[in-house]
């Protein structure tokens, strides 16, 4: 793997993007732009992975499903833990900060798909349909983390005397919220568009596929290159805020992708004993914090969080840290695994 | 006074900043109680006591109906007793002040 | 024709958008994102058309543009007589719903194009011409019929001695109309851009050609996947307003769209004499519905009209209806004229 | 009173809704009585007697200007005179209120 | 007098037209005299002093913000003093007029 | 060279835009779209550019440096002098003028190579450095020649004993100016995608170049077609205001490209010694004038000057003038030229 291999053009064009926010460049993409590439891509590679799941074996893919839900639950209560206790974080702002960790970046999924295309390296399936799982669990978990830590404050709030209402009231508005932020996770536009374009690219026929390639296919890698330019810039912006968000998260934002990272690969080699390819995609998923899916929600079930807090995390700090430094590491962590275990 | 009252109809002018996703119960409450026009502009952005409101945020998109409505007292006196209530609730702003409708062929008030 | 083959992509992604609006999906499309495909897909569609042109001979398509004007003048009297004499509606909403059906919907005829494709069946270059000349004659016919209704409507209320001042002032404003509305007919930007690009299509050379196929040729299926889903979405969006608009007409939305298939496959088979694919393209032509031009023009010609019956019935029934019924059926029945007449 | 007459200009505040079509007419009104200074939304959506104008909808885009003017009231007569008559013909509405211009060192009123 | 002060707050409306450059140091001085709430539409045009800003246009797109706040008069003296200097310098209008809030659960002025 | 390889589609596609404004067709592009395409062509461009760049060898890319600059710094001033001598155009309008005219337009740039393509030309690699570099350079000078012009006036008034303030005032404010727009001309959107996407192109491997050119290179020449479909109707746009320009200065902006291009062509030829491809290119550079970076610069740097002038002549006149019959032109003498000296 030589340097020039792992230049891949997304990342490049990524780091171009916070470059130009760096030095305060008038350059700007229209907002509207990045949501079509968005749609664009989600269909992308729902189509891509729907005509792989197809040609695999359907039984096969469930312990990916498992995988995925166990990552989705877990990790955002690890993420709690180590914020409320060894960083003393309150508890509102680590239950919404935990859900954004246990949540996915198609976005990092997609740099690591370009990462593995560049120096032509397959991989399994599976991990699309890990993709579309991990968007949603961690979103429940952080309402539920938070409503528990609302009961809890309600309690040292009441025992020194002072008004229950808070939790009263928050009981009966969370078992709505909790509902709504179920039947939301399944009619979320992205998570729609994934398991809509997966399930007709399971279905289509060859001829079908063939026309519609070059438009899904052909030209897939080089629009990722302008929707992470975009990317790049949506990164800088944040960046200014890293001193608001304290020392403490500012670590975690690095610490916690690689705990991610561990727990994903440690899963994605000796328990789903997929290629290097393969465990390097879902490590990233393991490792990619959402930015897209989980703040919308927890804006409205965790008012009482800063998103400040949590959007300078994931997209200024975690993301970058996945593109520019996260998936060359992962992928030489799998190849390591794969050669010695 | 150069403008007399024979072009003039004085009337209130309600301005209501509202969230995006309550403006359809908003237009409802509009033909509830007959309000007969109204004006709206779509992804304003605010700060307020929920703090910055930005439209065009990629990771967290929030935008506010900014709607203003020339109205009879009347009118504007049930606006408040169906919307005031649950204003602030659903987030935003609710003023009211004078204005005078300068008659046209059509009347939408 | 398997099943499979009849999966084509395009109608998926339109089922996907309306179910994504019926399970109530935050799903939603910028809306000049909408735009930009509808200008991409009609340079598309006109370009490849002028080529196909430039290969054909000239005076054979005479007799399309000579089809395509009597549809176009003859589907919205039919139409509006159905409306008049049968559902009783009245004059101005059936003279602008008879518009609408008089004209013609290319998102349709790209979808047909697209089935064709994906069943590798050829057809002839003339049905493009037909697409872009049906757009106008309906307007104008909508136009008159409305004309004519004012004038009757006056007549009866002066009869009973109520006030002839529309009739009147219907009169001269209705001569401007027209002229305004011919004019735009002729410059409106849909019919510009098909005979446009359908003009420059036809005139430039091979290796010029070679260089934008790539972009308005190769990738156009899949665009236009995209522009279905979108549609999907636009046509779901309308399903609600079935109720306002009455039992009558929500069976007008299916009958109509037959009668004028059954114009269309008779024309195009026996004066024609297209081929399959040829014959399929006409038909849905007669079949199909407009909801880009006509609402506009109608919507200042008969501001009488109520807009939610013509949109609801164009957008949310006669366009869902020949995308996922129509088409195969229509398909089916010029094959079944080709081999039995 | 704490805002004191030295900085404050009484003035109109004229609010006129508009079809977007008529937006250039409507300008070449403005040159023609002088009106030095006007402020404009475009994309507005509303609701009046000739119903929902929804600016974004697919096939039937309809878009109101909401223009701003803050003028004399001399000049709001002129534009009473100038519009009025064309106003809800042409659509929409034409609010006058009261307010205070906050004196800077450039005039465009 | 239909709606009674039970339910009404007397306030100031102010109405401030900036150039989208100046609307970051707009927030800032904002936030320094406490302001609780303020609504802005960007992408407005309009005519002035500068002549024509449009915000579409593909060569020269100049976009002007308009910003409403609902604040006490003492907060509008406060505005007035930090801003009305430099207004016209930068660009645009400042107006302030008379306006009722209607009251609800919470207070962002 | 048959009338059919000329007949460039993206030129024909900028003549159906100048056509459908002409005729006041509601014809109408989402202005970002117009944005996107932008960002698309200039980083494709840029990486195409760098692929080029990298083959070539980098020593001999400093004479096309040194001639941008050269030709940045000397048209603004042919320009100011032509305006105020001959044309008697006041210096604050003489002084913006020649600054767009200094600067180059990218679109030109590329409906040239876009010829080039058409009619299976070569050309070198360099001048799309050129294209980076000479954005800037007009500028500055720009930005000198009002500063002077500021001078002289306040002087004139001064000695009729008028107040010189604007000229004082003017002073501080120049040299703040000067560094800002300095600033600016390295930090402008689209020379940091241009150079951006120069420097990524020229980096990454083969591999890597291969999965993105299916978007950047692939599909460049037709979304080049939509572009100036697009570049039509702004240029129609402006035709209704050649009359408040005024005569002298509408022969101005059809002789300044003449002077810019034999400029161009003589530095090309006689002293780059490029191929007749990359002659013509450079001649285009040097015709060309800005339409993106310098009005908004002007705006701000000589708010005296009157908008509707530079960008009436820089995109109702001389962009036309060039895309229409100035290509062909410059071609036809880079071709004489290579025959004959
Ligand atoms: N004092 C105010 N003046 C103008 N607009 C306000 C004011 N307070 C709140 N708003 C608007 O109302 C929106 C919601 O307010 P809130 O629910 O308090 O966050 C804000 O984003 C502002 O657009
Ligand atoms: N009473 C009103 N208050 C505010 N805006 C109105 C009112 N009546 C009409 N409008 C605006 O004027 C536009 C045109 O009105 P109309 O011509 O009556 O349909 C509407 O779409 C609204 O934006
Ligand atoms: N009299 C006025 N009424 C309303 N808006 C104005 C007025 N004068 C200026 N403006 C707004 O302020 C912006 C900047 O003004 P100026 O700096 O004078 O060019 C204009 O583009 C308008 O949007
Ligand atoms: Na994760
Ligand atoms: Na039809
Ligand atoms: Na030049």
């Amino acid at each position: 793997m030589s340097i020039s291999s792992i230049l891949v053009p997304a990342v490049l064009f990524f780091a171009l993007g916070m470059f130009a926010c760096i030095i305060k460049s008038d350059l700007k993409f229209p907002p509207d732009m990045h949501k079509m590439i968005v749609i664009y891509l989600l269909v992308g590679i729902g189509l891509h992975g729907g005509k792989a799941l197809s040609e695999a074996s359907m039984s096969s893919a469930i312990p990916a499903v498992i995988a995925a839900l166990l990552l989705g639950f877990g990790l955002p209560i690890v993420a709690y833990i180590i914020m409320r206790f060894i960083g003393k974080i309150d508890p509102m702002n680590s239950a919404a900060i935990a859900a954004h960790y246990g949540s996915v970046s198609a976005g990092t999924y997609m740099t690591a798909v370009a990462f593995l295309n560049g120096i032509s390296v397959d991989y399994e399936a599976y991990p699309v349909i890990m993709l579309a799982i991990m968007e949603s669990p961690a979103i429940i978990i952080g309402l539920i983390l938070a409503g528990y830590s609302r009961r809890v404050l309600a309690a040292q709030q009441s025992s020194i005397g002072g008004p229950a209402v808070a939790a009263e009231g928050g009981d009966g508005h969370q078992k709505g919220m909790l509902k709504h932020l179920v039947i939301e996770s399944f009619t979320n536009g992205s998570i729609l568009l994934l398991f809509g374009s997966m399930a007709i690219g399971s279905i289509i026929n060859e001829t079908n596929m063939t026309k519609i390639e070059p438009f899904f296919d052909k030209i897939f890698m080089g629009a990722l290159c302008l929707f992470l330019l975009d990317m790049g810039m949506e990164a800088g912006k944040r960046i200014s805020e890293f001193k608001d968000v304290g020392i403490f998260l500012v670590i975690f934002g690095v610490i916690m992708p690689i705990i991610g990272a561990t727990a994903g690969i440690l899963i994605g080699h000796f328990w789903l004993q997929y290629s290097i390819g393969g465990v390097t995609l879902v490590t990233v998923l393991a490792a990619s914090c959402s930015y897209i899916a989980v703040p919308p929600a927890m804006r409205l079930a965790v008012p009482e969080a800063n998103p400040s807090f949590y959007l300078t995390l994931s997209l200024g700090l975690t993301f970058p840290f996945n593109v520019l430094v996260g998936i060359p590491i992962y992928y030489g962590a799998a190849q390591w695994l794969a050669y010695n275990y | 006074m150069v403008l007399d009252k024979e072009v003039l109809v004085p009337l209130k002018r309600v301005e209501i900043v509202i969230d995006e996703d309550d403006f359809e119960e908003f237009q409802e409450i509009c033909r509830a109680i007959n309000i007969r026009g109204y004006t709206y502009i779509w992804q304003a952005g605010g700060f307020g006591t929920r703090g910055n409101r930005r439209p065009n945020d990629m990771s967290l998109p929030e935008k506010n109906f900014l709607v203003i409505i020339a109205c009879t007292e009347d009118q504007a006196e049930k606006l408040v007793n169906s919307i005031s209530a649950r204003m602030k609730e659903i987030g935003g702003i609710f003023l009211i002040s004078d204005c005078d409708w300068v008659k046209g062929p059509k009347i939408s008030y």
